[in-house]
């Protein structure tokens, strides 16, 4: 159990979060988010398609250096049997429905539904999948397929806030045209294209995306650059793996975090308890960090 | 994925193979299930804990694992001196008959399991004959390793270091048994599977690379056959261990 | 020294290199590449400008999972210094130059100059720096600003090849125009953009661009993706620090592979070493590697 | 970077302050030069190696290090047992005169390399003050060690954990010295800096992060003058000392 001698409590888009630490989507199943719904701030749900998706033959994973690459291929049991299970969620924190289409009218489609699920509190976007109508592009492969069907989704969402998910090739333009679009937040960043290899086995192992600390960096620069330059919140997703992890997110401009492949490596638990140490040392709150970010300064004090 | 610092009481080495003992109160471990193991003080590299079966789990609470060192990961579980994380016990092991007499087929490392399965069968009274691989090339040490810890097992031994059809062959007609379990090299998996077609039931414990392993990630997929459809089961806790006529190979 | 037992002998673009390995541009000093040239194919100097660039203020480096991100700024002494002290590089390996400039008039006005200096073997332009002409966006944000400056450099180089460098931003699109406009060979990938942020400072630590280990599969991805779609030689960089991690770049399809943070955390030696010995006990030369990638397989044999 | 395996003698605890003692054949380091260090068994995380200053240099091949815990790096460094990688001694020391006195300066962690220094000037005959800052916080261990290796310094109390211009108020009329050699915190460094400007050539051990540690990447770039124009100079091969005059600061 965090002790709640810290603040931990954030905002964002007007829901109250008990902690900033969500799940990252596909990360962390139904039964794991519930058992952890004391120190999540809100469950996020694996991505959901329209319909079923097998997902990718196996092998699907592969550790790279302070990381590893996934090739899951978004399997899922399609909306209607996801919905029907959706008392899974019922943890007593807000849930944030991920979803995915190949069109925009699967994704304008899974936004009407989850617009009248009382359960949902918002939904995230996932734009990083081929958009079939445009070549297999990704949606997130230019700010004009961002911009169209963040606006279908806006249309298709009403009441509830959407949260835009994006990776980080582009992602400064991209997230411009999303908030422009009607984002209500934007979540950074997605997985990095990447490749490993078995160079024994002189083979392929997994050609998928990156996760992990290994990206950490490059996830804090999308977060610290958006943020500076849009005006709804980010929501920073990246290698969180250590409870100073969030408070950089935080430190660099995210309003919540997300952790992912970390809570594979470590517990969600102890990294938020390291954070609430965190803050307890430093005599902050969780919403003391927004904004208290200083600049670069060299060692030996000139 | 909770992790529980452990007492290592030993590491003992059989050739290629480290057996490793450590004190384990937590839930007993049921034949077929793994655990997720990392070494203390490595920070979070390597990134992802292993996946190792439940080798053996003796009263005293002594659990044991048994590893063959393959990469960075393996070598740091196995270095002498290195303090381990250990998880509770996971995933879907060996779903037992009352009935014998059953037979337990193995190779290589993969015969880790089955020294607890046949504890639990010899504790039930349940009759097993264990056939088990020995590589031409394997050590005496290996050997040695395994007829103490299978007395009574019928080694056969391979061409080349990993198993092959013609094993399968020595264990003879496989419909005198009600059911076989085995874990093996990826041939002996897959000539097992062939070979009890039709035969006779048998269960295969299968490996598929882990990150989350505990049913969140999707990345241990197997392919399993569900009405009539192929889809992708979680080896962490849908298996490890499955029917072999489910599975969709 | 590397036994020589092993044929660790390749070529590129009619360069032949006594093994694979190469330094990385701005990551090994002429004194340390001239002590290792037994063991580099050949040696890279540091990015040349025409002016001398002071460079960065310093915080210059930090330490993330698995790399490191700089934020040097290019510190050379400019083209006339660097030249009067070419001898530095007489170590008896080729010569490749890193050059960059502000403008594609600079770019051509280094290659000229390298076109006449007999001890430079080819040039490698490094495109992830700003293009003044064109509002600070860097050289390698677009196809168009590449071939530009690419078919430019090819003019001013005649009889010696235009190695072109490129970030992971765009890098297949990039490459493909980089072929288009007479690059010789690719070099895959330049430092991928970061931020570090001490938490308990709560400072910026470093912002700047990410290399080592950590973004490895993200470089053989680039080489993997771009060394299928071109005809020239793609030589890989990003992430080597072992023996291993040179036999995946040559097995995802790179020519050469260059060595950067790497080398400061072990020995390029070392590295080079164990490379021998992989080979030795696989029964292969260097440049059976080529082409030597399998496909994927699941790990229980289906 | 090569970096060699050593044998480590001894690791003793004074406060927060860890000296480490290790067996060292090689070039003797100079005052001033600082090592690169990792501890052995960790791969490649973390991923740079640490650097420290020759802390001194005895008779017998033992060379030590002294060094305050900060983050990860330095934490491997000082656990007990654990095996070390150190470089050759690197960079460019204090260039001492011929002529005394002298005065050394310091505080915190950062009176590392004071020791070999004034170790070097006794041996050379030549007269020297040290004035060492002594926290009002700082352990009595610390206190203790500053004592015992560093007789006769004057040890002058400070407020706040940090070193403070206050502290160069005590060492006085700096003209009576020939040169000053500071190796301090950023505020003593700085305080020392302008307190010599004029008075008397003073030498600074300054620190910047580094990568390579042998000049290659420019990452431990220090401002300095050079022909009436500031340049980034290498902390780790054209310092880490300076002299007081030539920073840019
Ligand atoms: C359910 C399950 C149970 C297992 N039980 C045992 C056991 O009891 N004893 C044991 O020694 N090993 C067992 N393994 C395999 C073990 O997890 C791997 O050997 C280990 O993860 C390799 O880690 P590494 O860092 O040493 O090797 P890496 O550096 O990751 O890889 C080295 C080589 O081993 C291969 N490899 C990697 N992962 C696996 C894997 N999961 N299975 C097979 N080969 C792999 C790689 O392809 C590579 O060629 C089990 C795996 C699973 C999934
Ligand atoms: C030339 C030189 C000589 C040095 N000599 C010594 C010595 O003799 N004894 C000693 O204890 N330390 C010395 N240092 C500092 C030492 O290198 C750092 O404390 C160490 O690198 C921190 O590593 P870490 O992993 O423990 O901390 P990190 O996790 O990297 O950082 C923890 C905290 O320490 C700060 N820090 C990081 N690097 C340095 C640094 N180089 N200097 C000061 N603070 C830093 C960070 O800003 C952060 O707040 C020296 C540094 C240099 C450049
Ligand atoms: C196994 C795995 C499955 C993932 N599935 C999804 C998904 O379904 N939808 C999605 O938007 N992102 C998915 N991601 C990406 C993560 O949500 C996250 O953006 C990324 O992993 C970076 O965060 P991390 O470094 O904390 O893992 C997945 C990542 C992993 C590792
Ligand atoms: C300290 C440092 C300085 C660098 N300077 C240059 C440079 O001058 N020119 C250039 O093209 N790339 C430069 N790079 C990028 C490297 O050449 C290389 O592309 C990148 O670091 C990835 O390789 P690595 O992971 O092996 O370091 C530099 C990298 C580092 C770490
Ligand atoms: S390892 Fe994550 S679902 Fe099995
Ligand atoms: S640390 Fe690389 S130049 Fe000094």
């Amino acid at each position: 159990m965090v002790t709640r001698t810290t603040d931990l409590a954030v905002e964002l888009c007007g829901i109250a979060l008990h902690t900033p630490l969500l799940p990252a989507a596909g990360t962390a199943s139904a039964g794991v988010m519930s058992a952890n719904a004391d120190i999540f701030g809100a469950v996020v749900s694996k991505t959901v398609t329209l319909k079923a998706r097998p997902g990718n033959p196996p092998p699907r994973v592969a550790e790279t250096p302070s990381g590893m690459v996934n090739f899951i291929g978004l399997q899922n049991p399609g909306l209607e049997a996801f919905v029907q299970n959706l008392g899974n969620f019922d943890s007593g924190v807000p849930l944030i429905m991920s979803v995915a289409g190949d069109t925009v009218g699967e994704f304008v489609g899974l936004c009407r539904r989850m617009a009248v699920e009382g359960r949902v509190s918002a939904v995230e976007i996932n734009l990083s999948c081929p958009n079939v109508e445009h070549g297999g592009l990704l949606f997130c492969a230019g700010p004009e397929s961002v911009a169209e069907v963040v606006a279908a989704c806006r249309d298709a969402l009403p009441g509830k806030p959407l949260f835009v998910k994006l990776t980080n090739e582009g992602v400064l333009r991209n997230s411009l045209a999303a908030e422009e679009a009607g984002a209500d937040a934007l979540t950074l960043i997605n997985t990095v294209p990447a490749l490993t290899v078995d160079a024994r086995e002189r083979r392929v192992l997994v050609k998928g995306g990156l996760s992990g600390p290994a990206i950490k960096p490059v996830a804090l620069r999308a977060v610290y650059e958006v943020s500076r330059a849009v005006e709804v919140p980010v929501i920073g997703c990246g290698g969180v793996a250590r409870g100073t992890d969030v408070a950089e997110f935080m430190l660099a401009g995210a309003a919540a975090v997300q952790v992912g492949s970390g809570s594979f490596a470590r517990e969600p638990r102890e990294i938020l308890g390291e954070f609430a140490v965190y803050l307890g040392e430093m005599g902050l709150t969780a919403r003391d960090l927004a904004g208290a970010l200083g600049e670069a300064k060299p060692l030996s004090g000139w | 994925m909770k992790l529980h610092p452990v007492e290592v009481i030993s590491r003992e080495r059989y050739g290629d193979h480290v057996r490793i003992q450590y004190l384990w109160t937590g839930d007993p471990p049921q034949p077929g299930q793994f655990v997720m193991v990392r070494a203390a003080g490595h920070g979070l590299d390597p990134f992802l804990s292993r996946p190792l079966f439940a080798h053996d789990y003796e009263e005293g609470d002594v659990a044991s694992l048994l590893v063959v060192v393959r990469g960075r990961g393996t070598a740091l579980l196995a270095e002498e001196g290195s303090a381990l994380l250990v998880s509770d016990p996971l995933g879907r092991g060996f779903q037992v008959t009352e009935d014998g007499p059953v037979a337990l087929v193995g190779g290589g490392v993969w015969v880790s399991p089955l020294k607890l399965l046949a504890r639990s069968l010899r504790r039930r009274g349940i009759e097993h004959d264990v056939y088990l691989e020995s590589p031409a090339a394997a050590s005496g040490a290996y050997l040695g390793f395994l007829k103490e810890n299978f007395p009574g097992a019928t080694l056969i031994e391979t061409a080349g270091g990993t198993g092959s059809a013609v094993f399968l062959d020595w264990v003879g007609d496989l419909a005198r048994y009600e059911s076989i379990y085995v874990s093996g090299t990826a041939e002996t998996l897959a000539a097992a599977r062939s070979a009890a077609a039709g035969v006779v039931p048998a269960q295969l414990a299968v490996r598929e690379r882990m990150a989350c392993a505990n049913g969140s990630c999707y990345g241990c997929a197997v392919p399993v056959w569900a009405g009539g459809e192929m889809v992708y089961a979680r080896a962490c806790v849908d298996g490890p261990v499955f029917e072999a006529a489910a599975l969709a190979w």
